[in-house]
């Protein structure tokens, strides 16, 4: 890898690191460190003129190793790598120190031991730098075709989206219809407008579109390869298809829970969720009678704790639905609090007490009981606010139940190398700063598969995950992170631990020509963690720019690298 | 036994694709036995089976990497512990194998009557499947370990580290250790490395204390208690103290049923759960 | 020259009395059950004069596992230098063993052929040996097969011969006259009878041997001997070499941390993998039964051819230590079988 | 009159979390004693035990590793790998009777800056407390 003579370029960042370290005392000191062969202060490295200057040093001096001592890499590596690469210099021969926050920001009154200080860390700094190696990014082609799994809401919209940007779609779906649950329900609120609609609307653009390709009744055998490349096995009622797709986009939505062994559901007549009820309205059922809305029925209590979030707003909708229908009915919701969330649904709230649905509080200790032998005659409830039981008579019972995960969501996390939270439904790489991503590339989650979303959050999530996948895709081609692991083949003995621990699949253990088991690491898929590396026992994984020897030469030259024995 | 043994070696032997037997022989002068390596049926009457195999043959088997047919190998219940750890870390395969379980109730010590203390309150590995047993592979009835001797639980740190430093201090630095144990299957071992040179060749308690120290951490977990780096080991430091210990620590910290005991089970070191043990700061959730 | 005696009782004070102008190495008992060790006096546990063989043999104090040759520092382009002497004063060994003795002839033949090797050869001439008639009671012992005299060994400067409850104490050189003049003060004349029960030592290693009569070319040896038998059973854990009195190998590395660093000489061993790896990384001596082969036929054959004589003093160390319990022994009858098999 | 201790403290600090947690501390100007020196890299689990143990023999005084905090790993769970091998590390110094401030293992996230200040304080106290480190007494380079 050529001569290492490295040049050492110490900031004074005007006072804010000058003031305290004595800048020019450590660039004496950088001179009589060894394969240093030049060493300068800027008033501010980051400046034109101290950008000049480095490059302007580089061919000078023939520099083949830049250490910047200054501020924080988070911020500034970016732009002295590239100085670097404009005087021809491979980008990760660059080596950060940081003076500021680590140094003078936090010694302000010990200008001595900051100086000090700031010595060992140029001398940990150079000592690594001697040993950097010139480092590739790995690039990889980005099919222009997505997968997007599930045909509710979520996923109509983003198929829709990414047809409208031009890429092709398959878009599976394991039912025999588009819409998902969406398209069960009756009408959507705010506004009353008639889910078919909604669900048309949505399904029109894929149908009419040439570039999305619906696959019906099909559901994901198996899916192998990474971002740009993925290789997916489906089944469909003909046989089994294999699609090569760029990104996938993960919208296979939820179920709503069965409440199975609760209020009596499937035991008396009259009992049924809100799933059902809206189908009944769909199918054009008409009278009712006195209804009791049951909220929280099998969420918010142990073994499920989350509020399904949408429900309230379910109940509220459908409760003055059937007061509307029937004014002289006696409608109640039954509930534990009332989640009405937003302008809209705290409007809607108040719309159904105006039509006359009664709100009555229960508490998780004393659930309601439903009464009745062959159907329901009432529903017995302890009122929190009177503080005795009360006997609500009642032909309807309606139980609202949370949206849950599928249980079919396990394999798909297996195929797609994707986590799952505790409650089965899928988790994103950051819920604040990556909310429709997974942390491994090229894979995107949209709608109730992450957690129960209204229509609005799963079209809106469905175009956001759209847009994340379409970048790659507009790309053409990924570049990945640069520091990846790497094996030695020859020093490998096959172990496996390297693939036990790597979080994203990126390193696979296979017998090489002699049957040895031998590791291997994809650079695409690797994020550069470096995982793999520490769990080598003999180091046959490295994480490039982060290397055992580059590791521990910084160690040693902290615990031997001192002017004074130790 | 020992004939039922040489039958299962013979017939082996005799099945065409079959490479070798590993199994013990006695020695020349006729005071206990070693390990040999079986070619040939007709010389399958060299093995022997008795309280003085202590060799853990397992340690041998990664030499079969990358060969073709199958071996025999005798084990005790730590041998197979080792053995399935092995074939866990692909180190053979399984399938190549013909386990041989012999019943052992319990090696010779030194004086060649006593229980060899690392026999103490051993456990066979439960769920392993062996091709054939040489008898009913059941948990012997074997005593409690004796309180250690050293006790370094009774010791406080500073006592500890200076007994540590006492007994690692005695080493010789001749590697015979990590050369003995089933478990240092590198191709080139960390400490043979010159890119970077973990540990300098220089005789320093500092060295032997970060050699030994690295080495039961790469065992953590793996270590099957056959003591056989303290056989190996001519001057007699007693390396089991510090494998014990860390084992006995694994196997509490994460519900460790123990090192290949289960077989196909990932030791602790390669996975994790969420609900791990949380000591540090800033974890509590 | 006269043999004066030395009272067991006097040892401690004999030794102080030699630790005023020399450096005092003795077996040293640290924990019972172990092997003494030769050690620098004053040094913890308890100096013994028996016959019982130092871990590390007498060799060790002349080409030590590990030495600091030099040490350098790195400051900006120049590097300061220091070299180390191998010795600092004069030094006496109490108590060594005839076979650790003969074996440091046999090693002189390659450390002082020309050129010599500066630290072994001003190691030798500045330290005085004092020897221990040994009666040999370890089953490995089989130093009277080959060629050495364990009651009368060759090569030391003044013997002690177990009489009563101590010694008699003879110069052989020299070197060793003035050690015994120098003790004059802790010796005294021996009893008639101590006189006698020195005389009548018998020593029990044992002269049957396969070593003996072995110091020939083994020449069909290469490829008759079962090396691959050896090989199925060795672990290459090398501890016959490390314990070997004769083995002298070494490499030379130079570490550096930070920016200081040593010039070390340790041993090395041709039963390690690494030792016949090039640069290139190829091995000529991968397969552990070549290695195997390599050390034995090294020992028996090649030294053989060399310098007229076998180079193994019938110690035993490495049949004791040996994990797969084989040692040269065994070798060498393997070896004679072989021949007879083939020849 | 020889100088007071000063303990020389090794920090290993994940890129993501708890560097910039370091960078936060700096940005706020919170002052600490000057014994630590951050080597960063990209997660905690790129840490390796054998790289903890070499700093202690090798003389330093005490080695930090800071991480994300669990189930916040940038790379989703490198932080809980470094917790089992932390843990298991921690019994292997505690055998050895290394006291435990000498390894430590602290989660600190970006906006924690103060939190950072406060376990860097809280260490070098510890570490000041206990004095040098004795494993490298005998370290191998000095000329002796």
């Amino acid at each position: 890898m050529g001569k290492v003579r490295v040049g050492v370029f110490v900031c004074h960042c005007g006072s804010n690191i000058g003031g305290t370290v004595r800048v020019p005392e450590v660039v004496e000191y950088a001179r009589t460190l060894p394969s240093v062969r030049y060493a300068e202060h800027n008033l501010y490295t980051c400046s034109d003129a101290g950008l000049t200057s480095i490059k302007k040093k580089i061919a000078e001096h023939g520099l083949t190793r830049v250490v910047v001592a200054s501020c924080t890499p988070r911020t500034h590596e970016a732009l002295f790598r590239h100085a670097c690469e404009e005087a021809g210099l491979n980008r990760y021969l660059f080596e950060f120190v940081n003076l500021r926050e680590h140094c003078s920001w936090i010694h302000m009154r010990e200008p001595d031991a900051a100086t000090a200080k700031a010595k060992d860390l140029v001398r940990m700094g150079v000592a690594k730098a001697a040993l950097l190696v010139p480092l590739e990014a790995a690039r990889a082609k980005v099919t222009p075709v997505s997968l997007v799994i599930g045909g509710g809401a979520a996923g109509l919209a983003a198929a829709g989206s990414l047809s409208r940007q031009g890429f092709q779609v398959h878009l599976v779906e394991r039912a025999d219809m588009l819409g998902g649950l969406t398209a069960g329900l009756w009408r959507l609120l705010p506004g009353d407008r008639p889910a078919a609609e909604v669900v048309g609307a949505l399904t029109k653009e894929v149908t009419t579109s040439g570039n999305v390709q619906i696959h019906l009744r099909s559901t994901i055998e198996d899916v192998s390869g990474f971002i740009g490349a993925f290789k997916v096995r489906l089944a469909t009622p003909d046989g089994f298809a294999e699609l090569e797709v760029g990104t996938i986009i993960v919208a296979t939505g939820a179920r709503e829970l069965e409440p199975l062994g609760l209020y009596r559901w499937r035991e008396l007549d009259g009992v049924m969720t809100q799933l059902e009820l809206e189908r009944e309205l769909v199918a054009g059922r008409t009278r009712y009678g006195d209804a009791v809305f049951i909220n929280c029925a099998g969420s918010r209590e142990p073994g499920r704790t989350y509020c399904g979030r949408l429900c309230c707003a379910v109940a509220i909708k459908n409760a003055r639905y059937l007061k509307e229908l029937d004014p002289d009915a006696r409608v109640t919701v039954l509930q534990r609090d009332v989640m009405a969330f937003g302008a809209e649904f705290e409007g809607e709230y108040r719309r159904a007490m105006e039509a006359g649905v009664r709100f009555v509080r229960y508490s998780p200790s004393l659930l309601p009981e439903v009464v009745g032998d062959a159907s329901v005659k009432a529903v017995r409830v302890h009122h929190d606010l009177m503080g005795r039981d009360i006997e609500i008579p009642a032909q309807v019972v309606v139980l609202t139940t949370p949206l849950a995960s599928h249980a079919e969501a396990g394999d798909l996390s297996r195929m797609l190398k994707v986590p799952l939270d505790a409650d089965g439904f899928f988790l994103e790489a950051h819920m604040k700063l990556r909310p429709v991503e997974f942390a491994t590339d090229g894979v995107f989650v949209a709608g109730a598969a992450r957690f129960p979303a209204d229509i609005r959050e799963a079209v809106s999530q469905g175009i956001a995950a759209a847009a994340k996948a379409a970048a790659p895709m507009h790309a053409g081609e990924v570049i990945v992170e640069a520091t990846t692991a790497r094996t030695d083949p020859l020093a490998c003995s096959g172990c496996g631990g390297c693939e036990a621990v790597c979080p994203f699949g990126a390193v696979t253990v296979e017998k090489d020509a002699k049957g040895r088991p031998v590791s291997s690491v994809n650079a695409v898929v690797c994020k550069g963690c470096g995982a793999c590396a520490a769990a080598c026992p003999q180091g046959a994984v490295q994480q490039q720019g982060f290397t055992e020897q580059q590791i521990l030469e910084m160690v040693e030259s902290l615990a031997f690298g001192r002017e004074e024995a130790p | 036994m020992e004939r039922r043994l040489r039958e299962i070696a013979r017939e082996l032997l005799a099945r065409p694709g079959t490479l070798c037997f590993l199994g013990w022989e006695a020695l020349p002068n006729g005071r206990g036995t070693r390990p040999v390596e079986i070619r040939g049926a007709d010389r399958a009457d060299l093995l022997v089976w008795n309280r003085t195999c202590h060799a853990n043959l397992a340690a041998y088997l990664p030499r079969f990497r990358g060969s073709q047919g199958s071996v025999g190998i005798a084990v005790k219940g730590c041998d197979a512990r080792a053995l399935s750890e092995l074939v866990r870390a692909r180190q053979i395969e399984r399938e190549r194998l013909f386990v041989v379980g012999v019943p052992c109730a319990g090696l010779a010590g030194p004086d060649g009557a006593s229980l060899a203390l690392r026999c103490h309150g051993c456990r066979y590995p439960e769920g392993f499947v062996y091709d054939a047993t040489l008898g009913p592979m059941v948990a012997p009835d074997l005593p409690p370990r004796p309180v250690e001797d050293p006790n370094i639980d009774a010791m406080t740190p500073d006592e500890r580290r200076r007994w540590f430093e006492e007994e690692l201090g005695r080493c010789i630095r001749c590697d015979a250790c990590r050369k003995a144990c089933y478990g240092c299957f590198c191709p080139e071992c960390v400490f043979e490395a010159s890119r970077p040179r973990w540990i300098s060749r220089r005789d320093t308690v500092a060295e032997k204390l970060f050699y030994h120290a690295v080495r039961a951490y790469h065992l953590a977990g793996r270590c099957v208690g056959c003591d056989e780096c303290g056989r190996a080991c001519p001057a007699g430091v007693r390396l089991d103290v510090l494998n014990r210990a860390l084992a006995r620590h694994v196997e509490e910290l994460f519900a460790f049923a123990g090192a290949g005991v289960i077989e196909g089970a990932v030791p602790p070191l390669l996975a994790f759960t969420p609900d791990d043990p949380e000591p540090y700061p800033g974890g509590e959730p | 020259m006269t043999a004066r005696y030395l009272d067991g009782a006097r040892l401690a004070e004999a030794c102080a009395v030699l630790g005023r102008n020399l450096d005092v190495f003795a077996p040293v008992l640290g924990r019972p059950g172990d092997a003494p060790r030769l050690e620098r006096l004053p040094a913890a546990g308890t100096v013994t004069i028996a016959p019982r063989k130092p871990l590390l043999p007498l060799k060790s104090l002349f080409l030590p596992d590990c030495e600091v040759i030099l040490t350098f520092r790195r400051r900006g382009n120049e590097t300061v230098v220091t070299e180390r002497p191998p010795v600092e004063r004069d030094r006496v060994v109490l108590g060594a063993l005839p076979c650790d003795v003969a074996a440091l002839a046999l090693v002189d033949r390659v450390m002082l052929q020309d050129p010599p090797d500066p630290s072994w050869r001003e190691r030798r001439a500045r330290t005085a040996i004092i020897a221990l008639a040994c009666t040999g009671e370890d089953e490995g012992c089989c130093c009277a097969s080959v060629g050495v005299d364990p009651l009368r060994p060759k090569g030391a400067d003044a013997l002690l011969s177990p009489a009563g409850d101590g010694w008699l104490i003879e110069g052989a050189t020299d070197k060793g006259e003035r050690i015994v003049d120098a003790l004059d003060g802790v010796l005294r004349k021996p009893t008639a009878v101590e006189i006698e029960a020195a005389r009548v030592l018998i020593s029990s290693s044992r002269k049957d041997s396969p070593l003996a009569g072995c110091e020939r070319a083994w020449a069909d040896a290469w490829d008759t001997a079962p090396w691959q038998d050896l090989a199925a059973r060795c672990l290459g854990c090398g501890v016959c070499a490390a314990l070997c009195p004769t083995c002298h190998c070494f490499e030379i590395q130079d570490e550096r941390r930070g920016n200081d660093g040593v010039r070390l000489r340790a041993w090395d061993t041709c039963a390690a993998k690494q030792y016949a790896r090039m640069a290139s990384g190829e091995n000529p001596r991968s397969r552990l039964e070549t290695r195997l082969r390599q050390r034995f036929l090294h020992k028996l054959s090649y030294s053989a051819e060399r310098y007229g004589s076998i180079a193994c003093v019938g110690c035993g160390r490495c049949a004791a230590h040996c994990p797969g319990s084989t040692g040269i022994e065994e070798v060498a009858r393997l070896l004679a079988r072989a021949e007879a098999d083939h020849g | 009159m020889t100088a007071p201790f000063e303990p020389r403290i090794l920090v290993f600090a994940c890129n993501w979390c708890s560097y910039a947690g370091a960078d936060m501390a700096g940005v706020s100007r919170f002052q600490m004693p000057p014994n630590c020196r951050v080597v960063r890299v990209m997660c905690s689990a790129r840490v390796k035990p054998e790289q903890i143990l070499a700093a202690l023999t090798r003389g330093i005084d005490a080695v930090v590793v800071l991480g994300c905090h669990p189930g916040d790993c940038h790379y989703t769970e490198g932080n809980y790998h470094t917790r089992r091998r932390a843990l298991v590390l921690d019994a292997l110094l505690a055998t050895l009777g290394v006291e435990k401030e000498r390894f430590q293992v602290r989660w600190i996230s970006a906006a924690e800056g103060a939190k950072f200040a406060a376990a860097i304080r809280e260490v070098i106290e510890a570490v000041r407390d206990l004095g040098p480190n004795p494993l490298g007494r005998s370290h191998g380079t000095q000329a002796s």
